[in-house]
């Protein structure tokens, strides 16, 4: 049985030693050839060293989640080998170096292919073809694990090729040349194989024609592009994993002309943008978990002040410093509750790769509009996997910087001479205009402080009603004027026998099970909500409305489902959670979903409500 | 570039009609009036102009200002103030706050703000305590004094705001004194027109709750060298001391100058100088950040232009989609 | 119609003119004749000049609560008499200082007796009489405005004399004499009234014989002491309304051998409180809103690492600096949910001032119990509101340090050298074993990653796992092991048909508020949450019973009411709110409910639900 | 009092079982073995001796030493450590972590720190890099530097830790090099001796991402006075630098040796001081502490009795209660 483009390829190694760059490489050839690609990362908190691996998904057709079970394992050292060799097929094929290591040391299923490749070998005879150092080229391993894979995988070796080109520009291209030359050592040495093997190896990877231009990028690098698009043009962070990236990725970009400031810490991060955003630049800020925390104050600030800004939190494994750079959605009860007292924020979690660029260019919108802080929840998980998508559609972005003040409201003001009246509650919009300092008539005054309508402090219980209360309202003015397919959206069958509820980056697995569900005979399908707080009462109807609920989430406290039964009264008992850091992948999707079905999840009392519930705890991965 | 008023205001345009609710006798008036006429003789538009501020007795600053006034967190006023600046360096940008607010839980910020030599001035009232939260001791407070509402004497070692400055980076560093208008103003005004991070050190009197160092106790005449009594407050530039580095090139001008300001700010004994203990010119952020996005040198991040007018977005992505398209 | 000691006293003045003063001496005179107080504090983000008063209701029964409706209004300037004077009742009296005001100015009801006291000329009197200056009296304005309060209220003139003896004492007992002189003077002032102006008062004071000792108490000072007898040793602290007086006050006694430390910033607050607990010192840390922000980074901390540590939150109005010196129940979603992922939390919130002690006491126990970080939520009303209450009731207090390391699981440790298991489950109490540094075969480590059972760092799933589960579990044992007594009350009638639903210091007024709404007809009882996270699910068999419930909460949102429907499912559409910084009277709390009996309150759509709702919102006070 | 083992252990008792995941050739190494060597010549117990750490690569220390070991929060190493130390002085207590850690998120509270003498060591390991985020720029990295992932040069100006540590009030003021193990490990020593609030600032090259200062660049002899070679990094006490304050209460000799630490701090050329800086005895926080609540002198908090054998409250408030009795 021959299986065309339809693999999922694993390499590991210790961190340093280049495991990202293959994966690089190895997507970028698949891309290269038209085909689809999602990856996925996982590494420690350590610079060298430690286990990291990137799995990459190579399909006909466009894939948005991992799986478990690896086709091929390629390794050049011995602790991938070790930790992941029983992940691989029947059928599969592991990528070893037989100097380091002895197969009986490890757990190999019987009958996947072996493939012994002596590293160092071909790094010395690439060195001595092309006269470099050896000691310049280890790096090269990468490269020649990329390329047995390909080699097996029956890929034309100038993919390789385009894309080494592709990579090694400008200083670094002297290194295409003994990278071609250690390709085609690989390629050689899977050609040696006896032919049973081959044919024993059904993956076989072919170019797909036609396959329209599309973006290789991940989660990190769309949110950044969504951003500049936007207008943002003042970011301000402090370097914190899994959110550097964003910033990272705006500071190499200077021609836009955004000031991307590295601050002492993130309390300076998120006031600095409010002071910002005070000027009327489109100002944000990017960080994760213990950055978030030290960011309540001035979000609290930025609600009484009133200010767009738009802060992206880029959720990892919590509480406190965590799973560094693991996976988790434990942040958005945090989000929705975080700071002092109460104002109004927006909480928002994009769904898919090209839902952070989209995600990201409306959050300025929203912020401008209800001129209050918008939350993104990104999360570690996206932010590093790697997909092939259509370039974003552009065709409908629009601008919305909301209530600005008008020239005859500044000349009003400038008239009266008492300041602009800032916090004055708009009849209509109810959200007031808003002046940029520098604009004749715009002086007017902002405070933490509960103030009037010109900024000024005031105690009078009066003007406290009247502004809280306006404040507070913008919760209904972003239910009623965010569009309801922004806030979540039901896909797959409508009248399904089974409802997945889910939000932010889940989103993909789920849409990649449903299919498979299908052809396992179960009807499902999904709800996906984008906008998470306030919470869309809109979606009562799909809840009240579906045959079976499940709640799936990577969380220990299904913090979604408690935003839910906040809003609506409605418990999910059946539930799919994952905190062991990993993302869930597809299977363990599908598999879950099985044993619900078939009733396999034995009930157990949840201690926080007292209700009896079924909960299918998720562990797959390292 | 910040712009100037054609025809300057009279000092009452930079009042608001708040009504001020400091104790009678507090130094604050002095420091609020001297930023008004500095306002003033400086021409200062005051849509163009943000008096940023910190939490405290001191913060109500920026409700006094017609000016655009920005009541910040407590010791969080330099990171706004720097935001506001760094996104429209066509905004003059001043920060003020207590030495509670920018030495106690701004320390850190304004340890860092050196670094950046943002053009703007900051000013922080040193008066010893938190006045606001009821006059607790403020890192300016020597230890083993108990002002009127320590339970018990003061445990903690005071700070050396102007030497902290020199050791953070500060381009610009002075003091003065509430009551002495005519030196506050020109200092404010000094340290507004200091292309680069200023600091300025206000003593304040707080008459509520510092009764160890009150105005009577800044005017009392004290012994001075010899035995001559002399007023207890002195100007060290009029004494001497030139704190004014000519060639920032000039490594060996640098470090003298630094070693001054170094020892001015330890001075020891009963008197107290005021005045420019030291001032360098340095390439300002804003400078470093148009070195590196020469489109900021067009355009201050708020103005870049991103809209039409149609509101469609106008940033063309496409050099950076290409990095990605396969 | 005689009133007998019931009488609501008012005294106002600029901030620094000696209001507070005034209040205690009057407090301190009625307790001194073995009277009932109960005193409320109003006061602004200011420290001279701007408006404060203070509500002195005595009784001759104990009260937890003030009423609006003043019997007599004492000033001596202008702005408190034009401020207050429309809330004297009919019958009630008026002091004021008639070289300051005239009569016209003022909205005085009909048949308020008005007092004229020139107050200059009293001091000028009593500085001739006494041989002091003019101007160290100035503050005695005070006195005779209590004075002259007193002789209308026909008290004897022995019980201002012995608390001033009691107040000035050490350096200040000068004063004593010409306090008594100006008291009076104030006397006489009163007694030269018309006979019938006298007979036209009806509220009289007469001491009470026989009441028992009481204390004189606030919240900040119960609070203290109950620290202090817990055994808490170590207390940190950044200055900050309304909780600086507690601090204050444990500074005030270093004879009990509490180090308090006044920190750089809350960061450093809560850091070094939890430096300090990691030591095995009992330690805390207080502080309010903006502070409060600052601690959750630090908080789940103390989550991941399983430190007991207690923290006291003052609520004030939010969000931001807010309403710096004003009351507000608003930080309760944040005491929950703050920090980034989930660690577990115990949130609590004290009845009465009496309850201040217990809880403080007892937040100690549950802290060490449970090992994870504690939150009393205390707020700005009882902090700094004065009342007669009995002495604490010491009989039953224990100190339960929880599961500390024995010597056997010490020596083990030794004899093994890999360390003290400090976060090894317990297969019976869950909750580890824990030693102290100093404690041979004590080391251990602690970080704020997920750990292994030593406190080593790890990534592995299974291991975070465990520990995940093993913290979250904490949840259960919280809602197992508090008695249920500790976690909420139902008081008065349990057939009752309303039951209002309150939390923290809300107590006290509907305490007041039965018996006079049985007066009324009206049959209802009152539900109250001293534990708020986890929700304490056992209090659902009373919320399923009751008749009708009425949520009553000091903010915007009904933050309880959403967390017993996050647990529950039970959505309470009737509510009574307050958000304008002043708590709640007596008589509001009468007035709404009898309002909602009569369905006089119009339903309106509630935007984050979509329910209808009917919502008293409570505006009453300056 | 800390108190010291009878019979000393060896280095290797204070090795922790822990897989050590630093990059080869880290400054972290050297700086490790240094701290493990003093303990054990300074005979501390494992089981009284606390270890705080920031987040970072440095802060891997906590879980390599086989003492308590607490790894705390990103900039909060100090609150942490001189909680634990106020609460129990009986402890000794050592404060480790980066520069970015230490001067950068954390630097106020490494300036209260300074006002507060508490009697413990606190080592910086500067690599001028966050080292455990990929190298951005720390504080410690000069203006104009571009570090390897750096993609633009670095825009803040450098601070001067020894020179904060001065305005800051430090008691013990120095500076070693990671790979100079003899003269860290005596500096080590040194700064867990003295008592009072000690700095010690390292000097650590990060292979990994800090290219321009490697080991190398640390070896390599340059120019000194004249044309003469020699080694970048020298013993400035050696070279006659006298540090230490003799009479605290001597104005002038203090003023002096501040002075000349100042100078020292800001040493400019291309070769580099290590050595102690400063050094001057005066009152920790234990000592004011116990001076004001002296039931503190018999026991440390940690220690205080409040319970009896059958945990009823032993603490009598009767005297407490009398304040409010009516
Ligand atoms: C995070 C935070 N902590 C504490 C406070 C309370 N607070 C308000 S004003 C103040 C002190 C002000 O002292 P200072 O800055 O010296 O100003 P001053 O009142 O003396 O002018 C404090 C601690 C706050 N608002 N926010
Ligand atoms: C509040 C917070 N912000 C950011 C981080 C992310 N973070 C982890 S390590 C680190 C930098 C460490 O740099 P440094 O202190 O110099 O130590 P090094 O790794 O260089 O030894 C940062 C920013 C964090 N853990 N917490
Ligand atoms: S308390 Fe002190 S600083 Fe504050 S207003 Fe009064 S005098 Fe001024
Ligand atoms: S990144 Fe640098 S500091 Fe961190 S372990 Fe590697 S070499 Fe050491
Ligand atoms: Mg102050
Ligand atoms: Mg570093």
């Amino acid at each position: 049985m021959k299986v065309v483009n339809e693999v999922n390829w694993m390499i590991g190694g210790p961190q340093g030693t280049g495991v990202d760059s293959s994966a690089n490489l190895f997507s970028q050839a698949c891309a290269t050839a038209g085909l689809w690609i999602f990856g996925k990362r996982e590494y420690h908190s350590n610079i060298k060293g430690k286990h990291s691996y990137f799995q990459v998904r190579v399909s006909d057709k466009p894939i948005h989640s991992h799986v478990d079970e690896v086709h091929i394992l390629a390794t050049f050292e011995d602790s991938t080998a070790r930790l992941h060799a029983h992940e691989v097929v029947k059928g599969g094929a592991l990528i070893y170096d037989p100097t380091k290591i002895t197969l009986d040391d490890l757990n190999l299923k019987s009958g996947v292919i072996t493939l012994p490749i002596d590293f160092n070998s071909v790094i010395r005879h690439v060195a001595e073809v092309t006269g470099m150092e050896y000691g310049t080229l280890s790096l090269m391993k990468n490269t020649i694990a990329v390329a047995a894979s390909m080699a097996l995988l029956r890929m034309d070796m100038a993919h390789i090729e385009a894309t080494l080109a592709r990579i090694y520009t400008g200083r670094k291209a002297k290194l295409v040349a003994p990278n071609v030359a250690a390709t085609k050592k690989a390629y050689e040495a899977v050609d040696a194989l006896p032919d049973e093997m081959h044919d024993q190896f059904p993956y076989h990877l072919e170019p797909k024609q036609n396959t329209p231009k599309r973006l290789l990028i991940n989660g990190a690098q769309a949110n950044s592009l969504g951003k500049l698009k936007a207008g943002c043009r003042y970011q301000t962070y402090y370097p914190i994993s899994p959110a550097t990236d964003e910033s990272n990725y705006l500071e190499s970009h200077p021609e836009y002309g955004i000031a991307v400031v590295q601050c002492e810490d993130e309390i300076a991060a998120i006031d600095m943008a409010l002071g910002a955003a005070t000027t009327g630049v489109r100002a944000s800020t990017a960080t994760s978990g213990p950055g978030f925390c030290l960011m309540s104050e001035g979000l609290g600030w930025g609600g009484m002040n009133e200010v767009p800004i738009v802060l992206f939190d880029y959720q990892r494994g919590g509480p406190s410093t965590g799973l560094p750079t693991r996976h988790e959605q434990g942040d958005l009860m945090f989000a929705a509750f975080g700071g002092h007292g109460e104002y109004p924020r927006l909480v928002m979690s994009p769904a898919t790769i090209n839902d952070h660029f989209h995600l990201a260019f409306e959050s300025f919108n929203y912020a401008d509009r209800f001129q209050t802080p918008v939350i993104v929840l990104n999360d570690k998980f996206l932010t590093h996997s790697l997909e092939t998508i259509p370039p974003f559609n552009e065709a409908n972005l629009i601008i919305d910087r909301g209530r600005l003040a008008t020239p005859q409201e500044l000349e009003a003001a400038m008239a009266d001479g008492k300041g602009f009246p800032r916090f004055r509650p708009d009849a209509k919009t109810v959200v007031s205009a808003r002046p940029y300092p520098g604009q004749e008539g715009s002086p007017y005054w902002m405070t933490g402080d509960e103030h009037d309508d010109y900024g000024h402090i005031t105690e009078k219980p009066e003007t406290r009603k009247k502004m809280h209360e306006k404040r507070m309202s913008k919760y209904r003015l972003m239910l009623e004027q965010i569009p309801e397919e922004k806030q979540f959206s039901l896909n797959g069958d409508p009248d399904a026998d089974l409802t997945l509820i889910c939000w932010g980056t889940t989103f993909g697995v789920l849409e990649d099970a449903l299919p498979i569900l299908k052809e396992k005979g179960i009807n499902a399908n999904f709800l996906h909500y984008r906008m998470l707080h306030p919470f869309p009462i809109a979606s009562e109807k799909i809840l009240k409305k579906a045959k079976k609920l499940v709640m799936v989430e990577s969380n220990w406290g299904t913090q979604m489902g408690h935003l839910i039964r906040m809003a609506t009264g409605i418990f999910i008992p059946t539930q799919v959670v994952k905190y062991t850091g990993r993302p869930m992948s597809l299977n363990e999707i599908i598999d879950s979903v099985e044993k619900i079905v078939k009733k396999q999840v034995p009930p157990e009392v949840d201690p926080l409500t007292g209700q009896s519930i079924e909960k299918v705890v998720l562990t797959y991965g390292l | 570039m910040v712009s100037k008023l054609q025809t300057p205001l009279t000092v009452s345009a930079y009042k608001s009609e708040v009504h001020n609710d400091w104790c009678p006798g507090c130094g604050d008036f002095g420091i609020l009036q001297a930023v008004q006429q500095s306002c003033a003789e400086l021409a200062l538009p005051p849509g163009e102009t943000m008096v940023f501020a910190g939490i405290g007795c001191s913060g109500k600053v920026f409700n006094y200002m017609a000016t655009h006034g920005v009541h910040t967190l407590h010791g969080r006023v330099l990171p706004f103030a720097v935001g506001a600046k760094l996104a429209n360096p066509d905004l003059e940008v001043v920060a003020v706050g207590g030495d509670g607010d920018g030495y106690g839980i701004g320390a850190g910020h304004f340890v860092h703000a050196g670094r950046r030599n943002v053009d703007m001035a900051y000013i922080v009232m040193t008066n010893e305590v938190y006045g606001l939260t009821k006059g607790q001791a403020s890192p300016t407070l020597g230890r083993g004094q108990q002002t009127k509402s320590l339970p018990l004497p003061n445990t903690n070692d005071a700070i050396q705001p102007l030497a902290l400055a020199l050791s953070s980076g500060y381009t610009w560093i002075g003091r003065s004194y509430a009551f002495d208008g005519k030196h506050l103003k020109e200092m404010i005004k000094k340290a507004i027109e200091h292309k680069g991070m200023a600091l300025l050190d206000v003593l304040q009197p707080c008459p509520t709750f510092n009764d160890l160092h009150t105005a009577e106790w800044f005017n009392k005449k004290v012994k001075g060298e010899g035995t001559t009594m002399l007023p207890r407050i002195f100007n060290a530039n009029e004494a001497g001391h030139d704190g004014a580095v000519k060639d920032p090139t000039n490594h060996d001008e640098v470090a003298d100058k630094q070693k001054k300001a170094f020892e001015l700010a330890h001075y020891h004994g009963d008197r107290i100088p005021v005045g420019v203990f030291y001032e360098i010119k340095l390439p300002t952020y804003v400078e470093r950040m148009q070195a590196q996005a020469p489109m900021l040198i067009k355009y201050s991040p708020a103005r870049v232009p991103y809209e039409d007018a149609s509101h469609l977005p106008t940033t063309d992505l496409s050099k950076s989609y290409e990095e990605f398209m396969f």
